[in-house]
């Protein structure tokens, strides 16, 4: 996914995914889906990741903006995006952190000005996830310069190509480019990219947020499969490798003596046997909780701040699975690239679930949320 | 499977939880934990009517015929008014284990009684017993001496004992709702129990020591959330702190992600072992009491922090809920135990 | 120590202790003491504690108030109460807190008014640890009711039998008496027993904090014998024991089948092994810090703020090494009393352990003491 | 035992620490990750003129003749700056093996271009190693391509090997300044080390990796610090936010600890077996490791968290030391490890 070949790669697998009828299967057979329900969704999620099915790097457009189009787009607009989106044609980036708006979301100040039909956008957005590679940016801007925080935001549609847009590709942690930062400097986005009401930004947004902390974004077949992956390597370690390739527990065969004994190779998985389970426990909790909500959901509940917990739940998980996996591998857990276990997916994996408690609202963010909208403390 | 309760089942919780609210606050409990019976025989009583100790009986014995998943409910709400009665003991595990059993006649006897409440059946943690002097064994049993019956194991067999076939040593619990007491009997003077097994002992009372669990975790974050929007440090509730709400968000978070499970396991224990093997019941029933026992842990250890020294003091009502915490997290087996034996059935 | 015969025993052995020229190493020779240093209490207090030699009634005044007594009393004042304080003859209790000002303790209210030489009390003292056995009180008491928060306070020394004063005793966690309440109505205290200067009482007080947190409350000696305790217990574990002895635990018997064999038995224990390891390792951490600061002060430096990430560092293994403890006694670890493991000692230990967390401070008091007196994080 | 530094080692590391000020900031940590050498051969030929390189070296070798305990703080400046230099390895491991042997023709060539960091010897962790095609043998060395020669283990004896005589094959780690490699050699083509022991090479090269660890960790805590005081959002620096105070008090209180046990274990390994045994010597070790590594994970992870999506990104400099940090804390055995080797030692 990280380099513009293993890119076009992914975007050949979206297509394939949706010729099939495979890439939405949540969403009405006109655009592409299987009109399916929530707990079907759960169950094809599962399936999905079970099978060792790359990443998604549509995910920021069918999980993220999807809904807010399905609650708040035109006909038109739906008719427009929601197809090649799908497809795998049109990939979509989020560009609304700013430099100094990152969990204060209120406090962003990219203008977009009406002239006519046109807004003209200034400023900067930043920490774009997939921007390095996305076809088209869903950005909350200020319409309303007077306004303040929350009130005159607008939520807008922009094309890659927008005369006036320059995109600066930021590195990851891991060296890759994935990021973008995106400057504006005069550049005009058409009125019929204006999702929502002008001026209701805000509340059009918050939708969004609702899916990236809830069910939408990150479905328990993910961790599930992940979970698995790790009790197999655990099941498989202490078996030597072969020189050259990763998976040796090396730290695990260092010199013992005397009453040491006790404390070497296979005893030293042990410790850490316990860690797996807690991940394998976790995961299965993730699928009852989502479970459970599916069918709250059915029956015509909503879900409500319960999303942040689950933001929480899954961001920290995903990082204790890798971090587990990286601490069987011992000293080899250091290894990146084709030569380490598993091609370097555990080390790859672990970098990109780091990002986890940070974007889309820190946990720190949503432990508040959680703490004042689910269990009512006060906010200050 | 679903994924949510019948109305039935809503509705039963619902009349427990307003007759626990009415009949068993938190006076009744201090006053339980002190007494000499050990247990509320009025509270026990009102159990009786109102069908609680007849779900898990067969319709054919006057009871209700109702399986785990109805129970575990009904056991929440018990450990969330830290109700003081044998309800884990008798209706979690005694009365399943006599309504499996072959051995019909025990079962005519018995469980009629149990499901009126005019009996107390206890059963011990299959596998606990230890060799005592001569022919004898010893088990660890709660309520021994309110029991009038105890279902206890040896060798892997289960056994049906009568009271006054087993002699009592009481022992001190730091949870006044456990009455415990180092059991000695010999299997010469008990009834086999044909037909019932030790292992699905073992996986109903784990499942209901994770139900209660849970309730009383609940009840713990009530009360403190209460109690921080309450009180007042620096000028402002001691609940605006973000590291107090931090703490409590934890454990919020952590029953939310308890409560499912607990429900996923009394489902599959519920299912015939043809349907999910033995194994597979197994693993929902670990981790549903390792999930369980850590979040009651939790709850715990921050509800007394967020309380600060009040909860520190036997005249609050809070530490009757931290010792029942304590003694359900740790025993039929603790959140590391489950762990280890989910270790083993995942092949690791 | 929990009942009025416990707690005469106790007076009892510190009576010994102070014949022998034990009670107070560190304290002058005129005072009863030996002149020892820092590192040479620190080793005394290990030995102490090795020896399972009982926690001392005496700690409240001998550590917390003798520091300010050394510091700010008068000539008279160190004559009339040091040596009765170190031979258990007069026993202290600190009579801070009030039911509105725990954590906050500059919002406190108890008044202390001057007529001639003497102050009338009026107010309520709370939590006053070991109050239901003390002969003395050492309070905090506003003796100018127009200053406000941290000015106007004062420090009085109190004595139980003071006309006026009212002492309430109240159980701790474990039912046993321990604190008290106290109750003041017109309550008259002699101005010879004002420790520093009138309206001075916060800067006297700030000092007793200071070895509240630090050095003086728990040497590390206290959990290094807790920690070995500890290793010996899971050590012994796993061995039956015979009926009506507790110490089987039980539910690592509890019956398994399958494949679920290896989670059974023995292994149980092995997943808490590193629970006590880690017990033991922080315990010596505690030690070899304890000893750099002692060497640190006797070249003339001063604790400072380092004193409150010890306190949280303390608090917080001493509830683990107990909880490790009574996860390992399995079943029989909620025992309580003569009949439980070890005379019932690690129950008792936890029920102590867990108002370290809360007491003198509690950790996220101390936590934000680190974060803005030791890094220098903005205060809000 | 003293619990404090003399003054001669604490102006050796003041003096490291401004040279390093000086010469190596992120720019040149950053460089060398990218470069083809693996190293920065101006910042050894630096340290060499500093004397850094010739601690360990005995006096007779021009070296200056002293012990662990003058080395834990070089150790510690070198990871406070992500020194992307071979000192562990070559001052920490590989020169104190060959000053120990009695091997003195070895020695006699070695120790003085070592002392003078004209050659790197680098050390691989003993026992590591396993069996390669016919009589060879397969280490897992870091600096293998940069080293002329390398202290390997076969069996519980030490070779040194030099570079002409093995084969390496390099692999990626995703810390830059770790070059490890496959090296495949025969202790045929080797020299034997009589004398210098695999256990002691264990001991200190798990000390220096716990060295390292508490630099890197308080270089992460300190420029976290920096950036949560002036980062700003909804309206004030998010270093006054409790749960960012919290996280940050928490990783001070580690790095407290987790100090002081290293320093300890620097005296213990230097002190000779009659005066406290290797199993004595070896808890210390472990102790000191596993605070260490548990002390840079935390750093690790509370530092990228506290400084959000900045942190996560290859232009800010922080993803240098967080891999340090990932490296070092796995490297000669992790906290687990180290637990475990204790429980050994401890006889539980």
């Amino acid at each position: 996914m990280d380099t513009p070949e293993g890119f076009e790669q992914h975007r050949e697998w979206e297509k394939q995914l949706f010729a099939g009828g495979w890439s939405v299967p949540a969403w009405p057979e006109k655009y592409g889906g299987r009109d399916c329900s929530l707990v079907e969704w759960l169950l094809y999620e599962e399936e999905y990741w079970a099978s060792g099915a790359p990443g998604r790097v549509s995910a920021n457009g069918i999980s993220l903006l999807a809904p807010t189009i399905f609650s708040f787009a035109t006909a038109e607009q739906q008719e427009r995006f929601l197809r090649p989106m799908a497809a795998g044609e049109e990939i979509w980036s989020q560009a609304w952190s700013e430099p100094n708006a990152g969990s204060d979301l209120a406090a962003l100040s990219t203008k977009a000005q009406r002239q006519g039909e046109w807004f003209v956008l200034n400023g900067q957005k930043t920490w774009c996830s997939r921007g390095a590679f996305a076809d088209w940016f869903f950005a909350l801007v200020r319409t309303d310069p007077e306004a303040e925080r929350h009130r005159g935001l607008s939520y807008l549609l922009i094309p890659r190509d927008t005369q006036g847009l320059e995109v600066r590709e930021v590195a990851r942690i891991d060296g890759q480019p994935g990021f973008a930062e995106l400057f504006f400097e005069d550049a005009l986005v058409h009125e019929s990219n204006l999702l929502g009401e002008e001026g209701q930004g805000w509340a059009v947004a918050m939708a969004t947020t609702g899916s990236e902390r809830g069910l939408n974004l990150r479905a328990p077949g993910r961790f599930m499969a992940g979970a698995d992956r790790l009790v197999a390597l655990a099941a498989s370690e202490g078996q030597t490798s072969p020189p050259g390739v990763a998976g040796l527990p090396v730290a695990q065969a260092a010199p013992d003596s005397g009453s040491a004994a006790r404390g070497a190779a296979s005893e030293t998985l042990d410790s850490l046997r316990e860690d797996v389970v807690r991940c394998w426990v976790e995961s299965r909790a993730y699928r009852w909780l989502c479970y459970e909500t599916a069918e709250r959901l059915a029956s015509g509940e909503s879900l409500g701040s319960e999303a942040s917990f689950m933001k929480i739940f899954w961001s920290e998980l995903d990082v204790e699975l890798h971090a587990t996996a990286l601490r069987l591998l011992g000293e080899t857990g250091e290894l990146a690239g084709p030569k380490a276990q598993a091609g370097g997916a555990w080390m790859d994996g672990y970098l990109f679930a780091l990002s986890g408690p940070i974007y889309a609202g820190t946990n720190e963010i949503q432990r508040n949320i959680v703490a004042e909208r689910v269990l009512g403390l006060p906010r200050r | 499977m679903k994924f949510s309760f019948g109305s039935d089942q809503l509705a039963l919780a619902e009349t427990l939880a307003e007759v626990l609210a009415k009949r068993c606050p938190p006076e009744l409990v201090r006053a339980v934990w002190q007494s000499e019976s050990g247990y509320s025989e009025e509270l026990w009583e009102a159990l009786g009517e109102l069908g609680v100790l007849a779900v898990a009986v067969p319709e054919a014995y006057g009871g209700l015929g109702m399986n785990q998943v109805d129970l575990v409910k009904l056991l929440e709400e018990s450990g969330r008014a830290a109700a003081p009665v044998p309800l884990l003991e008798h209706a979690g595990v005694g009365v399943p284990a006599l309504a499996e059993t072959t051995a019909t006649e025990l079962a005519e006897h018995w469980l009629p009684l149990a499901a009126a409440g005019e009996v107390i059946v206890t059963a011990a943690v299959p596998g606990s017993e230890h060799q005592g002097d001569g022919n004898t064994v010893v088990s660890l049993v709660s309520y021994a001496a309110q029991a009038d019956l105890a279902i206890l194991s040896c060798q892997g067999e289960l056994f049906a004992v009568e009271q006054q076939n087993y002699q009592v040593q009481e022992l001190e619990s730091v949870d006044g709702s456990r009455r415990l007491g180092w059991v000695e009997w010999s299997p010469q003077d008990a009834f086999g129990l044909p037909g019932a097994s030790s292992e699905s002992v073992f996986e109903r009372g784990v499942l209901a020591a994770a139900a209660q669990s849970i309730g009383v975790a609940d009840h713990l974050l009530e009360t403190t959330v209460a109690y921080v929007k309450e009180r007042e440090q620096f000028g402002k509730p001691v609940g605006s702190y973000q590291a107090v709400k931090h703490h409590l968000a934890d454990v919020a978070k952590a029953m939310g992600f308890a409560r499912p499970s607990v429900y996923a396991a009394a489902w599959a224990v519920s299912q015939d072992t043809e349907k999910l093997t033995q194994q597979e019941q197994q693993k929902f029933v670990s981790a549903a009491k390792s999930l369980a026992s850590d979040a009651a842990d939790l709850a715990a250890r921050k509800c007394l922090q967020c309380h600060g020294a009040i909860g520190y003091t036997y005249e609050s009502d809070l530490h009757l809920w931290l010792k029942r915490a304590w003694s359900l997290s740790a025993s039929w087996g603790d959140a590391h135990w489950h762990r280890r034996r989910l270790a083993g059935l995942l092949g690791i």
